[in-house]
């Protein structure tokens, strides 16, 4: 199986709506990422699919073919549950198991892929434990390992990784990525991390309050955000965002806020209205250069707060009152209060609508290698 | 490091000491209200002790149990009993789990055919054998006037007359009246299974029979336990309904160990020979109990 | 409380008075009329009938007993050897009374020769029949044979009046059977000698050749309806007064309610016989006895005994006023010889009975003998048994008799 | 959208639907047509209820049989007439001695199941089986002992001994119904509430208990009915109406000279009323979920 | 309350060691973060601190008292469950608010620090439903907010922010630190998110099998790393490894690897023995520098994988066998197999001994700002 299309779906819980009227097609073999802030409605998404959530409108298709009414556990999917959902009373290598048993594998070869999926998971020495005796990334694990274990049409994989370190977390990725090669499915996938989401997608879904915002891939998503949510959401620390309007100055069109004026390059939509001039200038953090000494376009600024990340130190300055985080290599010698001067890539601005965010200048395409 | 649990504080009760202290109440009214009529039971069985001849009361050690080996009565009515215990645990069982199943389904009504299930439970027994007899009467009896009706006889007929008619429909009556505490047990025991493993097993490709052989039945099992021993202690001492509906008949075909026991306590107040007949009872179901625990405890024995 | 020691007064005289719970409302108001005339106070409890003799015997064990109490004739025995009562010889008007009643119900109320009781009431068995049917069926006089009975009876159901014209309640029950006695009795036979030796598969014939006829008319002629393995009196009650039988043989005391238009579809139509017998000649039949006792260990003994008297005896008019009222009332039958003749009586029973055959019957009437022995209910248990496998043709009349024979000798050398 | 609607949408029967209701409907009539002859009869005059063929409905209707109870005066009439008047009493007797038997039991069980679902302790197993020994010997046998001892406490025909008796006799099952349900709380919901500062008791009060409510609905139930439809022991603990039980007092409808089945069919009406109320009261806590949403893994 | 002490605290299940003869000591009012890989003892440290669980040996001190007996409701501690342990009978707001009824705080002021800790963490509408009607994250969140809203002595967090998006994740971060500011009290954070643990403790114990591996502040962690794996752990990706021996070469110190030669600075630890001399060189990726013209002193190799990071690109470069992970900026232009060349900071490099991993050599302290 393959193509997953969700077309009008809409799941409301005694009137919350938690997806609204969602049109979603997931491609054969793709890689499909929800992402969106807790609450959103992406485990709800994945129970729909899975068919352990009835939408309340709207329907689902399996390739093609409605399934609606398909219970569950016909519908060829195979799920990581949010919250584990291990049987209590299986030992771990029961938990991992389960689903072959029910699809009548032989036993041996169960016994054989059920240790392969341990090994492959490092809890190889766990597997005669109740998930009683497990610690939280145990757990997960297990949860992770009941789902990749087995052959099926659709892989649902609901924050797999969450409570693993970063290692883990690394080795996993690259584990979810060739089973992913190899078994040539469609995987849904929903997580927090966005190293995670942007490395392992074909495509991201960002979601807000039950609806997509935008469905792209990852460059796409990172670099020509559809709108301010989504530019503010993905990339951490996130998009710095300076409200203003447009201007005509000099002949170029300038962006201007009290405190910043940024003169803009290539392509800007005409403003017409007073309304259409008010607009949001978004920068990413790495896209912002301080400098100590001052630099012509550049603004000036106080070091307000200095966070190192490890390899990049994380500084926020001020300038007039406005915020603007930047992130620059190791390492940043100016401390406290210091004046620093603020440029932003002229390349890499993006402008949002003010009224509803919607982008109206994005960077354009780069091309890697 | 010796020296740090000097000024440790006052230390807590270990497990054991703190079971001891919880369970001590419930030991303490048991001890105080049944050890003694227990204890003397047990002594009385060990005597020659029928109350028409307190005179010829003494204490004859196990000859009573001794005597049971020969007695034919006896030994038909552990026959019975048997019997009775099989097919009577057997349907209650699994038309308990078949109630107890649909009532863990959300449908309109079901709050109704939950009260309804416990209606048996809250019937008198005497109400209960009275009505029995009326409904199974082979004269005016509700069933045969029903049955006539559908048109399944031509006439009415004599339930309880045959051996096997008089056990089954005993039977019958007995586990419409032990139905319901099985039906709450294994129900309430169904509330504590968390959806989520339903959810999961079906994900994982388990039909409705798989879930429930992999998931109902292991958090069954110790509900279930309950109930297969105090049914298996029900359908021994089934009394009241035989009684009411057969006294035992016709021969001996419905007389239960426990009919004979209360034959003989009271009826025959021969207290001696009713006690050993109430310990073989006891110790019977006392086997048979041990034999499920042996059975299901450790597999249901998980925590969540 | 009321349990404060054995034989429970309560300090104030007042007599703690127990029965069985047949109309304990009737009863209640009895003895509010005799505190009223002797001001005596009166505790009284019924007691469910099933579970009667048990409760009292747990009384007495444990030493809260009544002091005065109904005693069952079969249990008299056993509460004696159990000193739960007390001989009334020589006390006030005993021997009065034991002199005026039928000598069936006197012997009944004595063990080892002493007199433990008043009565409370007597009934004998008979034989009832629907003269309605039997006029159907060209049957104008009752059977005074077996023979007789189950050639009526075919006739009966060759009419297609009835399919089973006979209803017998013979369902096991710790009750005893008084059908099998008063059959036994009618045709002059006894299971037992005087000795309480079992005779009935040895010199008296009687058992087995009542056992053949039976087994003759259940499963061959097929006049007894083979329900009554199910049935107990009141079942059997119910469908006479539905005209379902045409006869079955029971206490006289039901015709009452079987000729009570209230309550019966045969009203008027049911008539009193005596027990059909083997020979169509002898008659005989079988009597039980209820009685008031007074407890051995009781501290009102006076207050007690005069309750008794009230109950079982005789009034300052001479009058047996409490027997007198349970029949006026309820049709309990009397132990009184005289009490036939009052008028009021008379009337009274006619509504239900020939007097002429009601009184004959209690004349006939004897107890069973072996009420004395300490294994008489396993054994009556064990003959409710052997008569089922009787009915149903499951046991032949002699291998019967022989079992029951082997029965009696077991428990009795069980209890020697 | 529209298209959408028009989608071709294979629509499956709901074959589940319909199995659970025809089970639903068996179950119901299994259950309710025996004692619905009951309840017909309790309506009917004593010649109705005895006709060939049965009357399903009631032909001649009346309330007689119910009236009684409250009009004395109907009552002496009938047979059994002490009892009718008895019966008001004795649902009330049953009342008290159910609920309280039922309340005594899971205060003492509760304690003693705690341990066994939580504690690691030496002889748990061999405990567990020794209650349910107490439970196994018949009632038959330690019947007249434990007349004798209650009469020795000054207890006969008082509340109190119908109550102790049926604890003992339900506590150890209570023991054993409550320790499974019990087992099925997540151990960390009382770790959370020892974290929030409740010592044991709160923690049992405030958390452990209403997450277990299923159970201790199932177990109070369990000993109401125990006490409820008791018959033997009531019989001979009591002998007045200050403490008769519904069943003793129903008994007295059935007598070996006459049988009421008519007044005796609505006192069996009287005597499941309240229980059956008790239960569409408390069904909802019976079928409740226990710790939906509380613990993750 | 303050300083917790550990005193050869072991914790074994049946056999299984959990925690091993941990020394540790909180001190007051410190913000002490607990890592390490899944399943190494972490929970277990929190809920022995806690009282939850009794340590098979050894004992725990709170302001040198022991507390070894202490119940958990008298120790005075705060703990957010890594399982969240709602209580499923009670609406959020009574979960919230239920230690506070505990502690007997008047009604009023109960109600309205719910509603301030649950402004706090966005769950204001969410007050009045059960656990089960929540997403994992609002879950998470609430067990958040059970922990935070009352008064404690200490507080163990026990990752209380997996299942957060990035976006809350900042924010919820902020917001801890904000309240350890403020209520001046010891935590203890259990987290897998290395930039949480690098931007909030005072000093982070990083733990492997039940033992602490060191204990040290985040700068000290990351530069100096005890042994080699604390030094694989901490930073991702992870730092890139060697084996290879020490040699002297022309006066100089000199790494020695099949694949690699690296000349080193600085002091080195004398190397005696031929084991000593067996030695481990570690790299972190963003030390390493890649040119696409040949440098004097790099080394040829050919580019492998090249992944993105949104601001940085993830560069593994094959030099004879040898996997190098460098961290370079974007744009990074060359495609797999083109020949590059990699350069080591010299001044970053550490060194390990091969037998058991512990440190040998690590780049001078820097002063920052
Ligand atoms: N009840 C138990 N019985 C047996 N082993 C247990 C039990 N609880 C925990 N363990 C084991 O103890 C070790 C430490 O567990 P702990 O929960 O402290 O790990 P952790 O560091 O919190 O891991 P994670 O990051 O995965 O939550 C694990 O290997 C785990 O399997
Ligand atoms: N059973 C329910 N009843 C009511 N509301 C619910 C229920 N389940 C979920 N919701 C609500 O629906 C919305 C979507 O929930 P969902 O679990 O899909 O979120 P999510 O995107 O997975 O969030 P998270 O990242 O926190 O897991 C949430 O606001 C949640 O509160
Ligand atoms: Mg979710
Ligand atoms: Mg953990």
């Amino acid at each position: 199986m393959a193509e997953v299309r969700l077309e009008g779906v809409t799941k409301s819980f005694g009137g919350k709506v938690a997806v609204d009227n969602l049109n979603l097609t997931v491609e054969d073999q793709e890689f499909l990422t929800l992402v969106g802030p807790s609450g959103c409605g992406k485990s709800t998404t994945l129970r729909m699919i899975c068919g352990l959530e009835r939408a309340t409108e709207g329907h689902i298709f399996f390739d093609g073919k409605p399934v609606s009414w398909l219970p569950a556990n016909k519908r060829d999917v195979s799920m990581v549950f949010q919250s584990y959902a291990l049987y209590p009373h299986k030992t771990v290598r029961q938990n991992i198991g389960f689903a072959l048993k029910m699809m009548r594998v032989p036993k041996a070869t169960i016994s054989e892929q059920v240790l392969q999926a341990a090994r492959t998971l490092d809890i190889e020495d766990l597997l005669d434990r109740k998930p009683r005796e497990l610690s939280g990334g145990q757990r997960q694990r297990v949860a992770l390992g009941r789902a990749i274990v087995r052959d099926a049409g659709a892989y649902l994989l609901d924050e797999p990784l969450s409570n693993l370190d970063a290692q883990l977390r690394v080795l996993m990725r690259a584990e979810i990525k060739r089973l992913h090669v190899d078994v040539a499915r469609t995987f849904i996938y929903v997580t927090h991390d966005q190293v995670e989401a942007m490395t392992m997608s074909d495509r991201i879904a960002v979601m807000r309050d039950g609806v997509v915002q935008q469905c792209a891939t990852p460059e796409e998503i990172y670099e020509r955000p559809a709108n301010r949510f989504v530019a503010a959401f993905m990339g951490s620390p996130p998009m710095n965002f300076v409200t203003g309007e447009l201007a005509d100055a000099d002949g170029t069109r300038t962006f201007r806020s009290p405190a910043l004026t940024v003169p803009l390059t290539g392509p800007t939509p005409p403003a017409t209205s007073p309304d259409d001039r008010r607009v949001v200038l978004g920068i990413r953090p790495e896209d912002v250069t301080l400098s100590a000494a001052p630099v012509a376009g550049h603004h000036p600024g106080k070091v307000f707060v200095v966070e190192p990340l490890g390899p990049d130190v994380l500084v926020t300055v001020r300038i007039e009152g406005e915020l603007i985080k930047a992130r620059v290599p190791t390492p940043f010698r100016l401390g406290h209060d210091s004046t620093v001067y603020v440029g932003f890539n002229p390349n890499r601005l993006h402008l949002f609508a003010a009224a509803d965010g919607t982008a109206l200048h994005a960077p354009e395409r780069e091309e890697h290698s | 490091m010796a020296a740090l649990t000097g000024f440790a504080e006052r230390r807590p009760l270990g497990d054991n000491a703190k079971a001891w202290a919880l369970n001590a109440p419930a030991m303490v009214v048991i001890a105080l209200l049944v050890a003694y009529p227990i204890g003397y039971s047990f002594y009385v069985s060990l005597q020659k002790n029928n109350l028409k001849r307190p005179r010829a009361k003494r204490f004859i050690g196990f000859d009573n149990y001794t005597s049971l080996l020969s007695d034919h009565a006896f030994l038909n009515a552990v026959k019975v009993s048997a019997l009775f215990v099989v097919v009577v645990l057997g349907l209650t069982v699994v038309l308990a789990l078949i109630l107890a199943l649909v009532l863990n389904e959300r449908f309109r009504g079901r709050g109704l055919l939950l009260s309804l299930a416990l209606l048996p439970w809250a019937m008198p027994g005497v109400v209960n054998g009275l009505m029995w007899r009326t409904i199974f009467d082979a004269k005016t009896g509700a069933l045969n006037g029903l049955l006539q009706q559908l048109g399944l006889i031509d006439s009415y007929h004599a339930w309880l007359t045959s051996g096997t008619g008089a056990f089954l429909f005993t039977a019958l009556a007995q586990v419409w009246n032990t139905l319901p505490f099985s039906v709450i047990i294994l129900l309430a025991g169904l509330s504590t299974i968390p959806s989520e493993l339903y959810d999961a097993a079906t994900v994982d490709r388990a039909g409705a029979w798989r879930r429930f052989t992999e998931v109902t039945v292991p958090w069954l099992l110790h509900p279930l336990l309950i109930v297969l021993i105090l049914e298996t202690m029900n359908a021994f001492r089934a009394f009241d309904t035989i009684y009411v509906l057969t006294g035992g008949g016709p021969g001996d075909a419905t007389t239960t160990i426990a009919l004979l026991d209360v034959q003989t306590v009271l009826t025959f107040t021969d207290f001696g020979l009713g006690s050993a007949y109430a310990w073989v009872i006891t110790a019977i179901t006392l086997l048979i109990s041990v034999g499920y625990i042996g059975l299901l405890y450790r597999k249901g024995n998980f925590e969540v | 409380s009321n349990d404060s020691s054995s034989g429970g007064g309560s300090g104030d005289g007042s007599v703690k008075f127990e029965g069985w719970d047949y109309e304990a409302a009737l009863v209640q108001q009895n003895l509010d009329r005799f505190t009223k005339t002797s001001n005596v106070k009166v505790n009284y409890t019924p007691i469910t009938s099933a579970q009667y003799v048990q409760k009292v015997v747990a009384e007495f064990t444990g030493g809260g007993g009544p002091d005065a109490l109904y005693v069952y004739d079969d249990s008299l025995a056993a509460w004696v050897e159990g000193d739960y009562l007390q001989p009334l010889d020589g006390m006030a008007g005993v021997d009065e009374v034991y002199d005026a009643i039928y000598p069936g119900n006197a012997q009944a109320m004595t063990y080892d020769g002493k007199r433990y009781g008043l009565p409370y009431y007597t009934d004998a068995t008979c034989l009832t029949y629907n003269a309605g049917i039997l006029a159907q069926a060209g049957i104008s006089k009752p059977p005074a044979s077996l023979e007789e009975l189950e050639a009526q009876a075919l006739k009966i159901k060759s009419a297609g009046l009835l399919e089973y014209p006979i209803g017998l309640p013979a369902q096991l029950s710790d009750t005893w059977w008084s059908w099998v006695w008063a059959l036994l009795f009618g045709s002059g036979g006894n299971m037992f000698d005087d000795q309480q030796n079992p005779i009935m598969n040895t010199s008296d014939t009687v058992t087995k050749d009542v056992f053949a006829w039976l087994q003759q008319a259940a499963t061959k002629s097929k006049v007894i309806d083979p329900a009554s393995l199910q049935l107990l009196p009141v079942p059997v009650d119910n469908a006479m007064k539905a005209n379902r039988y045409a006869y079955t043989i029971g206490a006289r005391y039901a015709s009452r309610d079987y000729n009570d238009p209230a309550k019966s579809k045969a009203a008027g139509k049911i008539r009193m016989g005596l027990v059909p017998s083997l020979d169509g000649k002898e008659h005989g039949t079988v009597s039980n006895t209820r009685m008031y006792g007074l407890a051995k260990d009781t501290e009102v003994k006076d207050n007690a005994f005069k309750l008794l008297t009230y109950l079982g005896g005789y009034d300052s008019d001479k009058q047996p006023y409490t027997a007198k009222f349970w029949f006026l009332q309820r049709g309990l039958g009397f132990a009184y010889k005289a009490m036939v003749n009052d008028p009021t009586i008379t009337a009274a029973l006619k509504k239900f009975a020939d007097p002429k055959v009601y009184t004959h019957l209690a004349e006939i009437a004897k107890p069973r003998n072996v009420l004395g022995v300490p294994w008489y209910t396993e054994f009556e248990t064990e003959m409710h048994k052997v008569v089922q496998g009787v009915l149903s043709n499951q046991t032949q009349p002699s291998a019967a008799v022989a079992s029951l024979a082997q029965s009696a000798e077991t428990l009795k050398k069980k209890y020697s | 959208m529209s298209t959408v609607v028009n989608v071709p949408l294979r629509y499956r029967i709901p074959w589940k639907k319909i199995v659970l209701y025809l089970l639903a409907v068996g179950f119901a009539l299994y259950l309710v047509l025996p004692f619905y002859w009951i309840v017909a009869m309790s309506f009917m005059h004593e010649v109705d209820a005895i006709s060939v063929p049965p009357h399903w409905v009631p032909t001649h209707p009346t309330l007689e049989n119910y009236l009684g109870f409250v009009r004395p005066n109907t009552a002496q009439e009938l047979v059994g007439g002490r009892a009718v008047s008895e019966t008001p009493y004795s649902l009330r007797n049953s009342l008290v001695v159910a609920t309280a038997t039922a309340v005594l039991n899971l205060a003492l069980a509760t304690f003693a199941a705690y341990s066994f679902s939580r504690l690691k302790f030496r002889g748990s197993q061999v405990l567990l089986v020794l209650y349910l020994l107490t439970r196994m010997v018949p009632g038959i046998a330690i019947i007249i002992p434990f007349y004798l001892l209650m009469r020795s406490f000054g207890l006969l025909d008082t509340y109190l001994a119908l109550i102790l008796s049926y604890t003992t006799f339900a506590l150890p099952i209570t023991i054993w119904i409550l320790k499974d349900f019990f087992r099925s709380v997540p151990r960390e919901l009382e770790e959370a509430a020892r974290v929030d500062r409740c010592g044991w008791f709160r923690t049992m009060w405030t958390v452990f208990l209403p997450v277990a409510a299923p159970g201790l609905v199932a177990a109070a139930v369990f000993a109401f009915m125990t006490a409820w439809n008791e018959f033997m022991f009531a019989l001979f603990l009591t002998s007045t109406k200050a403490a008769k039980t519904i069943p003793v007092v129903a008994a007295n409808f059935a007598t070996d000279f006459n049988t009421q089945f008519t007044v005796m069919a609505a006192a069996g009406v009287l005597a499941v009323v309240p229980p059956l109320v008790l239960a569409l009261l408390f069904q909802r806590k019976l079928v409740q979920g226990m710790a939906a949403g509380s613990v993750k893994g």
